[in-house]
């Protein structure tokens, strides 16, 4: 890994968090992860998205002790850095707002998000089975900790 | 000698059925068809109806979506019908095994509709396509027993197979 | 003739053609391998193929109407042994025939592909009636052509509807293809053969490159079998159909016996060639290309041959 | 994707895809909604193939885990892998010996190779030049043999580890791996050639299903897709990796987005390959293949790298165990393929096959399985035969058209002089 990020974008990226109260949580060489605060993370999105010439990569999920966490992953191709944007989703909530209807590129990650961890994204076109096979049970998710492949039985 | 089994080994429609594998084999096998190997010169075709299949080649671990099509494809098979197991997942499942959404095991799917289904098993991750070859030549060897002792009831499984 | 006589002529007539059936199939198969820099498959292969169908269980679809799924290949090679069987005899002796039987022997070979629509029909599959379907557009646009060609022949050779006269007439003169009538007819009957073979650009009715699919989906075992042996003894037997009626016959006995072979090798390579540097066409375009390109085609060397005949100009 | 209403004169046609053919590797499972001939809406039904290898990740130790997503995709198996080790390198804060960068290069561009000519061979068939499949496979041979004397695998290479390379690829061999990219050469300059100078893969190429600058930025599309759609983005560039940044090499882009400019990217990619190859063993140190990676300290990462079909992205969170906590795999082809509704949709459905294969998606990668289909159901979903056939259709009526001899009369004998 020779040559690193350009230092000014990580700078006014970061202030740009840092107005949204999101947190650094580790940065390294070109690439860092960030916690935002669930609300912020949308326009925070759509903001990178329409005007840092960002790219999502993908999202994923994580199923931790007090709920799910979703990473939403951006590239900055022209920077060479690659920022990943942290959420917590409560496990009361269970629910997202989706960004399908703005960014059709993350209708298949979401709906594998939905299969596999069972996160609702709301306002999504689309929100039906995509991976799973037909005799899946309803409410089982692979992902989640505790799973056991007897629960899946059809 | 057993016409049959003698015109049997001479030409093979062969239907491909890839049941959730990875590509490897899938590659492999259609490598078969390409002027490096040319199988056609043992008079072995794709072909595009199961309706005609002297031999299944299914790849992949036979995922929990597939298991049920699979089964159905294999009665649809006319009979003799030898089924070939392409690779260490249709084997035994490969590195798959312990996966949530894989079925049994491609043998053992096929059991469940056909107790006495005549399958070859290739290993290999992916078999080269000379093990390809040399399966269908052990098939042969086991068609010539099978020939021999007809009318008999025909022997559960083929010995494996060598190579890769 | 003896009905004995005529039961021996149709089992070695049939039997002869299907030998030279398997070796025609096999020439088609070997050449296009080496186009794609294979070596192809051994000289018997297509008779193994058949051999092994026969030992091969037969499996009915749940949905197919049964008699009439199984029976109709059978029906279809029947027509096809009994066509070969009559151009064999007729060529070989001359005198045997009846008033008509160039369209008794015409109705015979449309036989396997009517048999063909019939059985897709009965197999209950969307695919095969999808190419029954197809199949019987086709039927519908080679067939005209091909009567008016045969017509041409027959206007050359003294007007009777005998195949026994048409190659007589021609061993005594000259073939019908000498004169530019003749040649015209020819070329039609050539590509409705094509055609009638099911071999490209006229294959639509079996879908891709691989021999099967479209309209025998559904059969496995013996059916297929007869079907295949079908096709096989119609690519042999379509060829002498072509060389009876405009190239003078076929005679096996003394020197036009090698005539006779090279006529039908010429024949088998022209539609190889064809088969092997042509795109498949669109059902839509294959009907344009026969009723609208070759039937005037087809009118116009009729004409050419009427006149020819009305004044006696034996090259029009 | 928005549900599909009833057309408003009720003449919509379903066409579903079938998702198996006897010469395509993979099967498809797409259903079109058609008007006429115009494709008007299309949805993908993808639940077939899941194998769950993310879950099956968590359970294998990190050193088990490359041998493991390597069989996430025949095509992609030294990406995938190399993807996982980045992240799993970026938590350690390992830096990997010159050599073992070297080689690592090496094997990643001879598997672009074969992917990319493979492509051309499938392409070739879909538009009815079964010949180009057959010879362009077999000039993909070569690349294979290599690849097998010098990993032991003709596909599945596992020549990467966390710190470096498995097995070392020994001196002596570099010279057979130049033998082998030089024979590609002059095929690949043909079949280049063939493509940009041929008028009928002109009239089918240029300007069918055409993915424009802006669709590729919202579908996020990556690799190949993205680049012939004028987003210049490689990761062998923007994020650069194993010994990429130390040799020269371009980065193939062309403003079009049409299957044509697909077509090329690649082609001229396959070129690129070919000098990364030589550079790389020219290059190519003495010394160390491996770090000594002991343990994965607690950590999360992103690894990236350039597989054939585009980005292949892994993210691994370790907690300082022996199995990954977490590890996330997203495949080219799963940003890819979605891209379709955005290019497929009004085109003429002849054209959709090439289209589809433009991408030239991988379905073992998007679902981490693959798909199968039986006669039964396939024949009631009807077929991508007939769709290929449409497809070929139309290459001969421009053939027609244009008054031009099939593309075997044209090219073959060059060819054939070429390989002489």
């Amino acid at each position: 890994m020779s040559d690193t990020a350009t230092p000014s974008v990580i700078e006014r990226f970061e202030t740009k968090l840092c107005d949204e109260h999101a947190i650094c949580e580790t940065r390294k060489e070109r690439q860092g992860v960030y916690s935002v605060p669930i609300a912020k993370l949308v326009p925070l999105l759509r903001d990178f998205i329409s005007n840092d010439n960002a790219r999502l990569a993908t999202i994923t999920g994580i199923d931790v002790r007090d709920g799910t966490e979703l990473l939403y992953h951006l590239c900055f191709d022209d920077h060479k850095y690659v920022a990943t944007l942290k959420v917590l989703v409560p496990r009361t909530v269970d629910a997202m707002e989706s960004i399908t209807p703005w960014l059709p590129g993350a209708e298949f990650i979401e709906r594998e998000i939905h299969d596999l961890l069972g996160i609702d994204f709301t306002g999504h076109p689309r929100m039906e089975r995509l991976i799973l096979s037909d005799d899946w049970p309803e409410g089982v998710y692979p992902l989640r900790r505790g799973f056991k492949k007897e629960d899946a039985q059809p | 000698m057993n016409w049959k089994f003698w015109s049997l080994k001479k030409s093979l429609f062969v239907y491909h059925v890839n049941a959730g594998a990875c590509n490897n084999c899938d590659i492999e096998i259609l490598e078969l068809l390409t002027p490096a190997y040319d199988v056609e010169r043992f008079g072995i075709i794709l072909v595009g109806s199961p309706r005609h299949a002297d031999v299944l080649l299914v790849t992949g671990v036979c995922t929990r979506q597939v298991k049920k099509r699979l089964q159905e494809l294999y009665l649809q098979t006319a009979k003799p019908c030898v089924v070939m197991c392409i690779g260490a997942c249709a084997l035994a499942q490969g590195i798959f095994a312990e996966a949530y959404h894989v079925g049994p095991c491609v043998d053992e799917v096929i059991r469940e509709v056909d107790p006495n289904a005549i399958i070859a098993y290739v290993p290999g991750c992916p078999p080269k396509p000379e093990a390809m070859i040399m399966a269908v030549v052990k098939t042969w060897q086991k068609l010539d027993e099978l020939a021999a002792a007809e009318p008999k009831p025909v022997a559960p499984a083929l010995p494996e197979v060598a190579g890769a | 003739m003896a009905v004995g006589k005529m039961v021996f002529a149709l089992i070695l007539g049939s039997i002869g053609t299907l030998v030279l059936g398997f070796l025609a199939k096999w020439v088609d198969r070997k050449v296009t391998a080496r186009v794609q820099w294979r070596v192809g498959p051994p000289w018997y292969q297509p008779a193994v193929d058949c051999i092994k169908l026969m030992g091969k269980e037969t499996v009915m679809p749940a949905v197919a109407q049964g008699t009439g799924f199984l029976i109709t290949p059978l029906v279809g090679m029947a027509g096809a042994c009994v066509a070969v069987t009559m151009l064999w005899v007729m060529n070989l002796e001359l005198g045997v025939g009846f008033v008509g039987d160039a369209i008794v022997v015409m109705y015979m070979f449309a036989i396997p592909a009517l048999t063909t629509i019939l059985g897709a029909a009965a197999s209950g599959n969307p695919h095969a009636s999808l190419g029954a379907s197809r199949e019987m557009k086709l039927l519908l646009s080679y067939e005209l052509p091909l009567t008016i060609a045969l017509l041409v022949a027959i206007i050359h050779t003294g007007g009777s509807f005998r195949i026994g006269q048409i190659v007589g007439a021609q061993q005594e003169g000259s073939m019908v293809f000498m004169s530019i009538s003749g040649v015209l007819a020819f070329l039609v009957a050539l590509l409705c053969v094509q055609a009638k073979l099911g071999l490209i650009p006229f294959d639509m009715a079996e879908a891709e490159c691989e021999i099967m699919a479209g309209v025998y989906t559904e059969y496995s075992g013996p059916p297929l079998a007869v079907i295949f042996m079908t096709r096989f003894m119609l690519l042999a037997a379509l060829p002498i159909f072509l060389i009876t009626i405009f190239l003078g016959g076929v005679q096996l006995t003394g020197w036009p016996v090698l005539a006779s072979l090279i006529k039908f090798v010429i024949i088998l390579v022209l539609i190889t060639l064809i088969r092997n540097t042509n795109p498949r066409l669109r059902i839509d375009q294959s009907l344009r290309f026969f009723w609208y390109m070759l039937t005037p085609v087809a009118l116009l060397a009729l004409g050419l041959a009427l006149i020819g005949r009305q004044y006696g100009v034996g090259w029009l | 994707m928005r549900s599909v209403s009833k057309g408003v004169n009720g003449k919509r046609t379903l066409i579903p895809v079938g998702p198996f053919h006897p010469l395509q590797e993979e099967p498809e499972f797409f259903q079109l909604w058609v008007e006429g001939e115009t494709v008007v809406d299309m949805d993908l039904r993808i639940s077939y193939n899941h194998r769950g290898i993310e879950e099956l990740s968590t359970r294998k130790t990190f050193d088990q885990v490359p041998y493991l997503v390597e069989r996430v995709c025949g095509i992609c198996s030294s990406t995938h892998p190399l993807a996982y080790i980045r992240a799993v390198e970026t938590i350690c804060g390992c830096e990997v010996p010159p050599r073992a960068k070297y080689q690592r290069t090496m094997v990643t561009e001879l598997e672009r190779i074969h992917s990319h000519l493979l492509w051309v061979g499938l392409a070739g068939h879909f538009l009815g030049y079964n010949t180009v499949f057959m010879w362009a496979w077999k000039y993909r041979e070569p690349i294979m043999e290599i690849l097998e004397k010098i990993t032991g695998n003709r596909c599945a290479y596992a020549n990467a580890k966390i710190g470096g390379v498995r097995r070392d690829i020994p001196n002596e061999l570099f010279d057979d791996i130049v033998r082998a990219v030089d024979s590609c050469w002059g095929p690949t300059e043909m079949l280049t050639n063939a493509v940009l100078d041929d008028p009928v893969l002109h009239a089918r190429l240029v300007d069918v299903a055409t993915l424009t600058h802006e669709d590729a930025i919202r579908y996020c599309v990556t690799g190949p897709t993205a680049r012939a759609s004028g987003v210049p983005i490689d990761v062998r560039r923007d994020d650069p990796y194993d010994a990429f940044d130390l040799v020269d090499w371009d980065v193939i882009t062309f403003p079009e987005g049409d299957v044509m400019a697909k077509a090329k990217v690649r082609l001229l990619e396959t070129f690129e390959a070919i000098k990364i190859v030589k550079q790389a063993v020219r290059d190519c140190p003495n010394g160390e293949t491996d770090a000594g990676v002991e343990e994965v300290p607690p950590g999360e990462a992103i690894g990236h790298v350039e597989a054939p079909r585009g980005e292949t992205f892994h993210y691994v969170r370790s907690d300082g165990g022996r199995c990954p906590v977490r590890h996330k795999i997203r495949a080219p082809s799963y940003v890819n393929v979605p891209s379709f509704r955005a290019s497929c949709i009004g085109q003429h459905v002849a054209d959709v096959t090439i289209a589809m294969a433009a991408v030239d998606p991988c379905y073992s990668c998007t679902e981490r399985m693959a798909v199968t289909k039986d006669s039964k159901t396939g024949n009631e979903l009807m077929d991508a035969k007939e769709l290929q056939e449409l497809s070929v259709q139309r290459t001969r009526w421009f053939e027609k058209q244009l008054g031009i001899e099939p593309f075997d009369k044209r090219w073959g004998p060059k060819l054939q002089e070429l390989l002489a």
